[in-house]
């Protein structure tokens, strides 16, 4: 464990080199990446054995910066969820190199590309081992500079650049509010790194009503960083939008890395947390909403990534639900799984697009038939997300209903077996309309192929842990889940409910019968559905307003205020100053018109002066009393 | 009322109205006549300060030097004022016009007429004694013959250089040059010569030049 | 330590003597007074160099002083030395001359004089940051204005008449107002020099309290401007826009640290309980600067406007964590915390003149880069530059994300700690602060979108990419925002000591 | 009585050679013949007169002594009077040099004009060294009525005959006035001998007596007439016309010399004679600083007459030597004597630049100066020295003297003036600079280029260099000078 | 002699010469009247300084000296005021001050 901190290292030297020899390397600079991320999947597969291994974890940091008696350092710790995390991160990213190796072929901007997704990568691995705020803040960002610029790769056209600047834009919000956290927590103890500031939480525990405002305080603001990062609303639109950027990117962003960052950060600092039911009970209810609304949504996009992209907004809305009402542990697997089984998903999507070269599901259908190992993975992901006995989803998700229903609002239990069901529903939809039926274009049907090796076997890979992750976790970890996955002794062990888990299955199993009867074997005509339900279709269709609101008040916000204050800066300010310069031209030229070449007016202005200035030293000196 | 007061009142009334008409008279020659006037009123009143060296000189000096300088200049400028007097107006009227034209009328005499009060007041409070404090000097001649050229002697020669300065300012001024006078000016420095260029300048830049 | 040579007198007479000696080359030998002036401005990187390796961060103190009489009649005395405060602003200094030297080499028009007063402007601004005594700091600060005027307006854009006008009146009307602050200074204190230390020492408690108040405005003002401090700034966006690059990158990355450097050294210090007072206005002209600044730059469709106000808002960040470190004593926070935060927004605020200097310069240069090549700045006419020369247009996206304080550059961790310093003391200030982030990232993005993104534009193709001159000129910048933003401690370390001591005397220890 | 003593008369040395090479020059040129014909330049009589202006500079004694008052109590020998002296002298050389060429190309007669011109320096020499109002009096009017004639030298020009005129109905009124309030000064105090007239404004002051409404109105009338010459508002209308219309040589002159010897003998006689009724004429002089240096900054901004722009400008630095006056601090004397010290380098080396390019008939209008970076290098360069100067820019004897005035009011316990002055110089830059702009920025596209080489005849390039290098000097090592102007104060009689 | 009348008497005379030379020198536009106005104002300060001689300061005459260096110098003056008023009459052919002004603002 002690070579943990070079796992992120790999990557971020496959990044390095890369960005130097990528050009001269042409399309061999993929490999780069993959090699990269091939040792750091290795390394992190050894750690995660160390890790199951000796479940008291390592940390090591060494001096970074010192600013009088404040120090940073530079550290590291590794503990069971980071162990876990970075296999998850690593397997993924690498699965994700490797499928881009194929989808990425022949585009211009290759090696650039592998450069991003590479640094990525390494930036979420370093987030995961982080030990302190900066190196926290630094590994996010890098994150967020990537998703730009990856969202952005197709820069040429206006919307992606759009995407790309809505990524960023809306997770800067959140970043800079979990900044504000992080200094507030500065100024409470007066250190950024995570043990000190348990420590000091620990230390002051019951401290009061002061004490809890504070955590109050500081827990809401961090949990900003969260929701910008894993798309919680409002601020959850740029995700979708984020689809702009090639598919394996969102599959990084999506299933490990940058949406998985926000998530974890309400876990590294949950003892903040903990303290405050209030913030807890505002990040379960703003997790509920986040779920139940982006699942809402999935059900009427066509975009199929589109419908991915809501799913995983909907999912992180999940986890962070289950973070809200204690359940930790619940969380943390979710994540973990989720992490499988979504990246499966995109692959699979992208594996699709790049057959049929079109992302509207309406185009697709039947193609089950033609791509068998893409639409056989793409199902057992879509039977994980929703949520079925086997497959790794069902584990944990059924842990967060569990979490859900013994917390303290019961309501919020409900609101995810509904998600749960509205998520079967539309992933069959997807499913349906994707793979089976009759193809609807029939031009892109006859054109579409499997592709290479290097887009299969990422999925096949990927399809193996989204089955089996989440009965052998167990067995991985060498414990159960939340034993394994423990914060401090406050979050007990839930134990299973029957009720709990015969809901969850229920509304599952519900939801996607109800996706075949309305596609599958069209009962029901959509068309019906939509003249039925024309206000609610509306609204979904328009996403809740959130994406106008956004367009409105952000965008527009800001391209209003740019325009006042630079229209005031040069009206108002620049004016005064012109304005001071011509007054005092203006008063020297009134002032000229005095000297008006008569002797007289200089005579008479001399004799005034003279009376003035003897009234003047008379009154000094009092000579006029 | 002695002697010596009436006498005051005289020479006072004597200057006060020749100072009164240099500055109202119609005609110039008329203002240098009464200026005349008042030099001799002046000497009056040094007399009566028993002072007769001074107003001996006063007199030697100003009429006749100073005064015959300015007839003499009435006499070469011939100015319209000595063409004839103009079509006389009542002095209620003159006066009228005058004080209702503000740049020559009533602000010179606000500013003028401030300047005496302010003087005035100050010599009221300044406890001025009415008899002298003493006797004056017998031999005034001598005395300031002896002073100014052994004290005073290096004052005297200043003002002889400045008599000096005033001597060569005036012919430089009003000498007519020999090229003048001549018509043409020397040919080799035509080209550079500053004569043309200025003025052509001069009178571009009379515009914009306030 | 080794005295043994006047490195700081060697500093400042090297590039002088550069400026001499080009004075008296023939004025067509062009390339002979570019190669002239740009050794004479490469020589301090290595006597910056030798200072730094001989700088003991132990020490508070200024340390290879060098000090002469000048005009004993007055005391002013000829008084060098270096800090860590100073040495990290020389070294800037060092980098960033013959950067804009080597920069300044396509400039074909009256090149002599140009050369001259870029050498000089040059001596003038490494004299400000080492000069310790207030005279000769005076000569210096006025020193820059004179050449800066010039190469501003002959060596300028369309409007360069009024803008370096502005810019020079602007600026001296602040820059004559210190003179009286500092006289008045001398006089209260009844000191017998003009030693800055000394009469930091001594001003607390020599003048009198009705007096404190117009003397710390007399000795802000002239610094005040220079920053340029929100509202008196608008010279700064008219000055650059007219200014050829390097007149630009020189302004942006080293001139306006004057201004926050003064007050650092001399206004604060010298009058502390007034900072302290004023530290909530100060507080709020810095957070108005950033919000402000970043909104208007996102309102310019110029991308050398936009640049020019990003100054306005990076500068602010400097302003706030100084008002902080000011206020900190003040604001009812245990003594440990206090002291931290103080310590940290004055650390971070020197940290965030470096940041900016590099990130500024680098953003000047591309501007130039490419209103060498297309003659335009309007972001209507630039675009697909990622296309058409994408080596610069990486350059840009370095820069625009440094710009926007991403993590790994040198603008983060100045924002970083200086807001991180401020939160205890002015929270409000902090979270409005927050809005200016987000209007960095946007402006930023904003920029590098409209430059660089969107398909190749058709007039534009065949630009010719990065020069191997160009490339010299970035590459330094970039390996400097690298180098700071991953190990900050190479100019942190070198400011504890003097910080310290500067954070004690605000605190009034 | 007190006895005149011809060994006294070494002290006034200077001023017995300035007058015998007046006579001279004026006898050497009458005697020199008619041979006024072509390419007649009598440049050696321009030389004379510098020659003897350098002769009385060696004759200057520094070493003098007790300071006191000589030759019969009219004359102070002490180190102000030598200071001063040396300074007009250095001043009346400088500008007999740039005058030779300028007086041959206007076609000026040489003789007179040199004659008057060292006439007027003795005149100053005198005022400056003045122990009695009656020296202090003839010395002004000498200084006077040999400017006014300097102004209208070159009669065939309209401008220069308005100046000669304006200046002299100005001044001799002015002159009445300052007379008027010396006659009321004597009134009060019954003597005009500056030192007798310190005791008895001391016991006036101190006894509260009636005498001291007179004193106060006397002093007032005599600033106002000292302020006449010194150019101060609400007494300086007269100045840009006269110094606009003059021969630039003279306007310079003018500038300095007759402005220098004002001030001296505004310190001479407010410090020596009036030092205990310091409240009667500080706060007057701050007044009419304030009001002249603003005044005078605003009304030149938009001046395109170089002459005239830099007479507004010589109106600003009177106002700012007012300010170290009215500080009435220890410091103000020193003030003072550096500020005249410096302005005459500075000014005179301005006015050799616009001399040099009138020469040839430019240089009068702002727009003759477009271009002139690239025209003549040198010439443009030398004259941003010098309006840096002006302005008061450090490393320029500006700076240093602007320095003194504001060590002068702060030493004082005036905080606010000073911060005047500086808006005040900022201001100034607005005119200034046009000249730069004019010079440097200003596209030829705009204002055509002359491409004629400008001549700069040897004796102005001798004037810019020395200038030039004392502009420089006076601020890099400040020290020696100011040194000298302290020393100089130290010892004026009275002290 | 004289002694009867107070000094007052003479200063408020000497006022009133010197404030109708000014008066005079404000409203008349003739060059050469200006100068008699200016001759006027001198005399006052000339009656002022011999009064005052004679009844502050008796036993000397230095007031009487002042005086005479007075006349002398406005003799001068005269001399040099006349010099210019006829150059500029040469040129002009007339003395009205309000018809000079090339030069203004």
């Amino acid at each position: 464990m002690e070579s943990a901190w070079l796992i992120p290292v790999f990557p971020l030297i496959a990044f390095v080199l890369t960005v130097f020899f990528g050009r001269r390397l042409g399309e061999r600079a993929g490999w780069i990446g993959v090699a990269g991320m091939l040792a750091a999947t290795v390394l992190a597969a050894s750690v995660f054995r160390d890790a199951v291994a000796s479940p008291e974890g390592y940390a090591a940091s060494y001096p970074w910066l010192r600013i009088g008696d404040f120090e940073v350092r530079a550290g590291f710790r590794v503990d069971n969820l980071e162990a876990a995390l970075l296999l998850m991160v690593s397997f993924v990213s690498l699965m994700v190199h490797v499928f881009s190796l194929g989808y990425m072929h022949g585009d211009a901007r290759y090696n650039r590309y592998f450069s991003l997704i590479s640094l990525f990568t390494g930036a979420m691995l370093g987030l995961v081992i982080s030990d302190n705020a900066v190196f926290w803040l630094l590994w996010w960002e890098i994150m967020g500079a990537c998703s730009y610029l990856l969202i952005g790769h197709w820069f040429e056209e206006r919307p992606n650049q759009a995407a790309a600047y809505k990524a960023f834009i809306t997770t800067r919000i959140g970043d800079v509010l979990m900044m504000a956290g992080f200094w507030y927590m500065f100024k409470l103890t007066g250190s950024l790194r995570f043990d000190d500031w348990q420590a000091w939480v620990e230390h002051s525990a019951g401290g009061g009503v002061d004490f809890t405002r504070a955590m109050t305080v500081a827990a809401l603001l961090i949990f900003g960083g969260a929701v910008g990062k894993s798309a919680q609303a409002p601020l959850h639109v740029w995700l979708p939008d984020a689809m702009a950027g090639p598919t394996p990117v969102s599959a990084l962003i999506h299933a490990a890395t940058m949406v998985a960052a926000g998530v974890f950060l309400i876990a590294r600092t949950y003892f903040i947390f903990a303290q405050s039911a209030t913030a807890l009970a505002v990040v379960a209810f703003l997790g509920a909403f986040t779920a139940f609304l982006a699942a809402t949504i999935a059900i009427v996009q066509s975009d199929i990534k589109k419908v991915l992209a809501y799913s995983t907004v909907s999912q992180l809305g999940y986890m962070v639900m289950a973070l809200g009402v204690g359940g930790y542990a619940a969380a943390m697997f979710h994540l973990w799984t989720h992490g499988f089984f979504k990246a499966l998903l995109f692959l699979g999507s992208g594996a699709v697009i790049h057959a049929v070269h079109t992302q509207n599901i309406h185009e697709m259908g039947g193609l089950a038939r033609k791509l068998k190992v893409t639409a056989l993975t793409f199902a057992v992901g879509m039977l994980a997300l929703s949520g079925i006995w086997p497959f790794s989803g069902f584990y944990s998700k059924d842990e967060i209903l569990l979490a859900a229903y013994d917390s303290s609002y019961p309501v919020l239990f409900w609101v995810g077996a509904v998600t749960a069901g509205l998520t079967a529903f539309y992933m069959t939809r997807a499913l349906i309309l994707t793979f089976f039926g009759q193809p609807r274009d029939l031009h892109r049907y006859e054109h579409a192929h499997e592709g290479g090796p290097e887009l299969t076997w990422p999925l096949i890979l990927l399809a193996i842990p989204a089955l089996t992750a989440g009965f052998l976790a167990p067995k991985l970890f060498g414990a159960p889940v939340h034993e394994f996955i423990t914060f401090g002794e406050h979050v007990a062990a839930h134990e299973p409910e029957s009720v709990v888990v015969l809901t969850g299955t229920l509304f599952s199993v519900g939801g996607i019968l109800a996706g075949i009867v309305v596609y599958g074997l069209r009962w029901i005509s959509t068309a019906t559905l939509r003249a039925a339900l024309e206000t609610p279709y509306y609204v979904l269709r328009e996403k809740w307003f959130f994406d106008w609101a956004y367009e409105r008040f952000v965008l527009g916000g800001s391209a209003l205020l740019a325009r006042l204050v630079a229209g005031f800066d040069r009206a108002v300010v620049d004016g005064l100053v012109n304005g001071v310069a011509r007054l005092t031209v203006w008063v020297g030229d009134v002032t000229r018109r005095w000297s008006t070449g008569l002797v007289h007016t200089y005579m008479l202005t001399l004799f005034a002066g003279v009376v003035a200035l003897a009234l003047l030293i008379l009154q000094v000196t009092g000579g006029l009393r | 009322m002695t002697g010596a007061a009436i006498a005051f009142a005289i020479l006072a009334g004597i200057v006060l109205l020749g100072a009164w008409r240099v500055v109202t008279s119609e005609q110039i020659t008329h203002s240098a006549l009464f200026l005349g006037l008042t030099f001799v009123g002046m000497a009056g009143l040094f007399i009566l300060l028993q002072a007769p060296t001074f107003a001996l000189l006063h007199v030697l000096v100003y009429v006749g030097a100073v005064l015959t300088v300015v007839v003499f200049a009435i006499m070469l400028s011939d100015p319209e004022e000595l063409r004839g007097p103009r079509p006389d107006q009542p002095l209620g009227e003159r006066l009228r016009r005058r004080l209702l034209s503000p740049y020559y009328g009533w602000i010179p005499v606000v500013v003028t007429g401030a300047l005496a009060v302010v003087i005035l007041v100050m010599l009221a409070r300044a406890g001025l004694p009415a008899v002298p404090q003493g006797e004056p000097v017998t031999d005034d001649l001598g005395v300031i013959g002896r002073e100014m050229f052994t004290r005073y002697s290096v004052p005297f020669e200043i003002a002889s250089a400045a008599l000096l300065a005033a001597l060569i300012g005036a012919i430089g001024l009003t000498r007519r040059d020999v090229r003048e006078a001549d018509g043409r000016r020397p040919a080799s420095r035509a080209a550079s010569e500053p004569g043309h260029q200025p003025q052509a300048r001069v009178a571009a830049g009379e515009e914009v030049d306030r | 330590m080794s005295a043994s040579l006047p490195y700081l007198s060697l500093i400042l007479g090297v590039p002088a003597l550069g400026a001499l000696i080009t004075l008296l080359l023939p004025a067509g030998s062009k390339q002979a007074i570019r190669t002239l002036g740009t050794v004479a401005l490469a020589v301090p990187v290595l006597l910056v160099a030798a200072v730094w390796a001989g700088y003991d961060p132990a020490v508070s103190g200024p340390q290879f002083v060098e000090r002469y009489d000048w005009i004993p009649s007055l005391g002013a005395q000829y008084y060098l030395g270096v800090d860590g405060i100073s040495l990290a602003l020389v070294a800037l200094t060092a980098l960033v001359a013959p950067l804009a030297a080597l920069a300044s080499w396509n400039i074909e028009h009256r090149v002599k004089e140009y050369w001259v007063l870029l050498q000089f402007l040059i001596v003038g601004i490494f004299g400000v940051f080492l000069a310790l005594d207030y005279l000769l700091f005076y000569v210096f600060f006025e020193l820059s204005l004179i050449p800066m005027y010039f190469l501003i307006g002959i060596w300028g854009g369309p409007r360069r008449d009024y803008a370096a006008m502005k810019f020079f009146i602007y600026t001296l009307v602040g820059s004559i107002v210190l003179i009286v602050g500092i006289l008045a200074l001398y006089f209260l204190t009844g000191a017998s020099s003009f030693d800055m230390i000394e009469l930091a020492q001594r001003a607390p408690a020599a003048v009198p309290e009705a007096l404190k108040l117009p003397l710390f405005v007399l000795l802000l003002a002239g610094f005040a401007i220079k920053t340029p401090m929100w509202p008196v700034h608008t010279w700064l966006p008219d000055a650059h826009v007219e200014a050829p690059t390097p007149i630009s990158v020189i302004l942006a990355a080293l001139l306006l640290k004057m201004g926050t450097y003064g007050m650092m050294r001399i206004t604060w210090p010298t009058l502390p309980d007034v900072a302290r007072e004023l530290s909530g206005v100060l507080a709020a002209f810095g957070v108005i600067a950033i919000i402000y600044g970043a909104f208007s730059a996102l309102g310019q469709r110029d991308f050398k406007r936009l640049v020019a106000y990003s100054s306005v808002s990076q500068m602010g960040f400097v302003v706030l964590a100084l008002a902080a470190a000011a206020g900190a004593q003040a604001a009812g926070l245990e003594p440990a915390i206090a002291a931290s935060a103080a310590q940290a927004a004055s650390s971070a605020a020197v940290f965030m003149m470096v940041a900016h200097g590099l990130a500024s310069a680098l953003l000047f240069l591309l501007v130039g880069f490419w209103y060498d090549r297309t003659h335009t700045r309007d972001f209507d006419k630039l675009g697909g530059m990622f296309r058409t020369t994408p080596v610069g247009a990486t350059f840009l996206a370095i820069a625009a994300f440094a710009n926007l304080g991403l993590p790994g550059f040198s603008t983060f961790i100045g924002e970083f700690f200086s807001l991180m310093g401020t939160l205890p003391v002015f929270p409000v200030a902090v979270y409005a602060a927050l809005v200016g982030l987000v209007g960095a990232a946007m402006y930023n993005l904003t920029m590098l979108q409209r430059v660089a993104m969107g398909g190749p534009r058709e007039e534009y193709a065949g630009l010719p990419d990065v020069t191997g001159r160009e490339l010299v000129t970035f590459v330094p910048l970039v390996a400097g925002m690298l180098l700071l933003g991953w190990f900050p401690g190479v100019v942190m370390d070198i400011l504890n000591a003097p910080v310290t001591q500067f954070v004690a005397k605000l605190g009034g220890m | 009585m007190p006895v005149l003593r011809a060994d006294e008369l070494v002290f006034i040395l200077p001023e017995i050679i300035l007058a015998a090479t007046a006579l001279l020059v004026l006898l050497a040129d009458a005697f020199a013949g008619e041979e006024r014909g072509a390419g007649a330049r009598r440049d050696w009589i321009g030389y004379l007169a510098a020659a003897g202006v350098v002769a009385a500079m060696v004759a200057v004694r520094r070493d003098a002594g007790d300071p006191g008052a000589i030759l019969g109590g009219m004359v102070a020998r002490d180190g102000f009077t030598a200071f001063f002296k040396a300074v007009f002298l250095i001043a009346t050389a400088l500008v007999a040099l740039i005058s030779i060429d300028y007086v041959a190309r206007r076609g000026i007669a040489a003789g007179e004009y040199f004659s008057l011109l060292l006439l007027a320096t003795t005149g100053a020499l005198f005022m400056a060294g003045a122990a009695n109002l009656l020296t202090f009096y003839v010395g002004l009017e000498l200084l006077s009525l040999s400017s006014y004639a300097l102004a209208g030298l070159m009669r065939e020009d309209p401008r220069s005959q308005e100046a000669s005129l304006k200046y002299f109905l100005n001044g001799a009124l002015s002159s009445g006035i300052l007379l008027f309030g010396i006659s009321l000064l004597y009134g009060a105090t019954g003597t005009f001998d500056l030192m007798e007239l310190a005791q008895q404004v001391q016991q006036v002051a101190g006894a509260g007596a009636g005498q001291w409404s007179l004193l106060v109105l006397g002093a007032a009338f005599l600033i106002a007439g000292l302020g006449f010459k010194a150019g101060a508002v609400p007494f300086h209308l007269w100045l840009p016309d006269a110094y606009q219309g003059a021969p630039t040589p003279i306007t310079a002159y003018l500038a300095v010399a007759s402005e220098g010897a004002a001030f001296a003998a505004i310190v001479r006689v407010f410090f020596t004679a009036f030092e205990d009724a310091a409240p009667v004429w500080q706060t007057a002089f701050l007044t009419l600083a304030v009001l002249t240096m603003t005044v005078a900054n605003v009304a030149a901004l938009r001046q395109v007459n170089v002459k005239r722009l830099l007479a507004y400008s010589s109106i600003a630095h009177a106002g700012y030597i007012l300010a170290a006056v009215g500080a009435g601090s220890e410091l103000s004397r020193p003030a003072v004597l550096y500020y005249v010290m410096a302005y005459v380098f500075m000014n005179i080396g301005a006015f050799a630049v616009v001399t040099a390019l009138q020469a040839q008939g430019e240089g009068e209008q702002l727009r003759d100066f477009a271009g002139l970076g690239r025209r003549e290098p040198a010439l443009a360069a030398l004259l941003v020295v010098f309006l840096v100067s002006l302005i008061g820019l450090p490393l320029t004897a500006g700076f240093m003297a602007k320095f003194m005035v504001f060590r002068a009011l702060i030493a004082a316990g005036n905080y606010w003036l000073p911060v005047i002055i500086a808006l005040n110089s900022a201001i100034s830059v607005g005119y200034y600079y046009n000249l730069v702009r004019y010079m440097y920025v200003v596209p030829a596209e705009k204002e055509p280029v002359p491409d004629t080489p400008v001549q700069v005849p040897a004796p102005v390039w001798t004037v810019l260099a020395v200038c030039a290098f004392f502009t420089l000097v006076l601020a890099a090592w400040p020290d020696v000078f100011l040194r000298w102007t302290s020393v100089s104060t130290m010892v004026m009689a009275g002290f | 002699m004289g002694a009867g009348i107070p000094l007052a008497y003479y200063l408020v005379l000497g006022t009133l010469l010197f404030c109708i030379g000014l008066w005079g020198a404000l409203t008349r536009t003739n060059a050469i009247r200006i100068l008699m106005c200016i001759e006027l104002v001198l005399n006052a300060v000339n009656l002022n300084l011999v009064a005052l001689n004679r009844y502050l300061d008796p036993g000397s005459v230095e007031g009487q000296i002042f005086g005479l260096f007075i006349i002398a110098i406005a003799a001068a003056e005269a001399a040099i005021g006349i010099g210019i008023v006829l150059m500029v009459v040469r040129r002009r052919g007339e003395v009205d001050i309000n018809k000079i002004r090339l030069m203004r603002g």
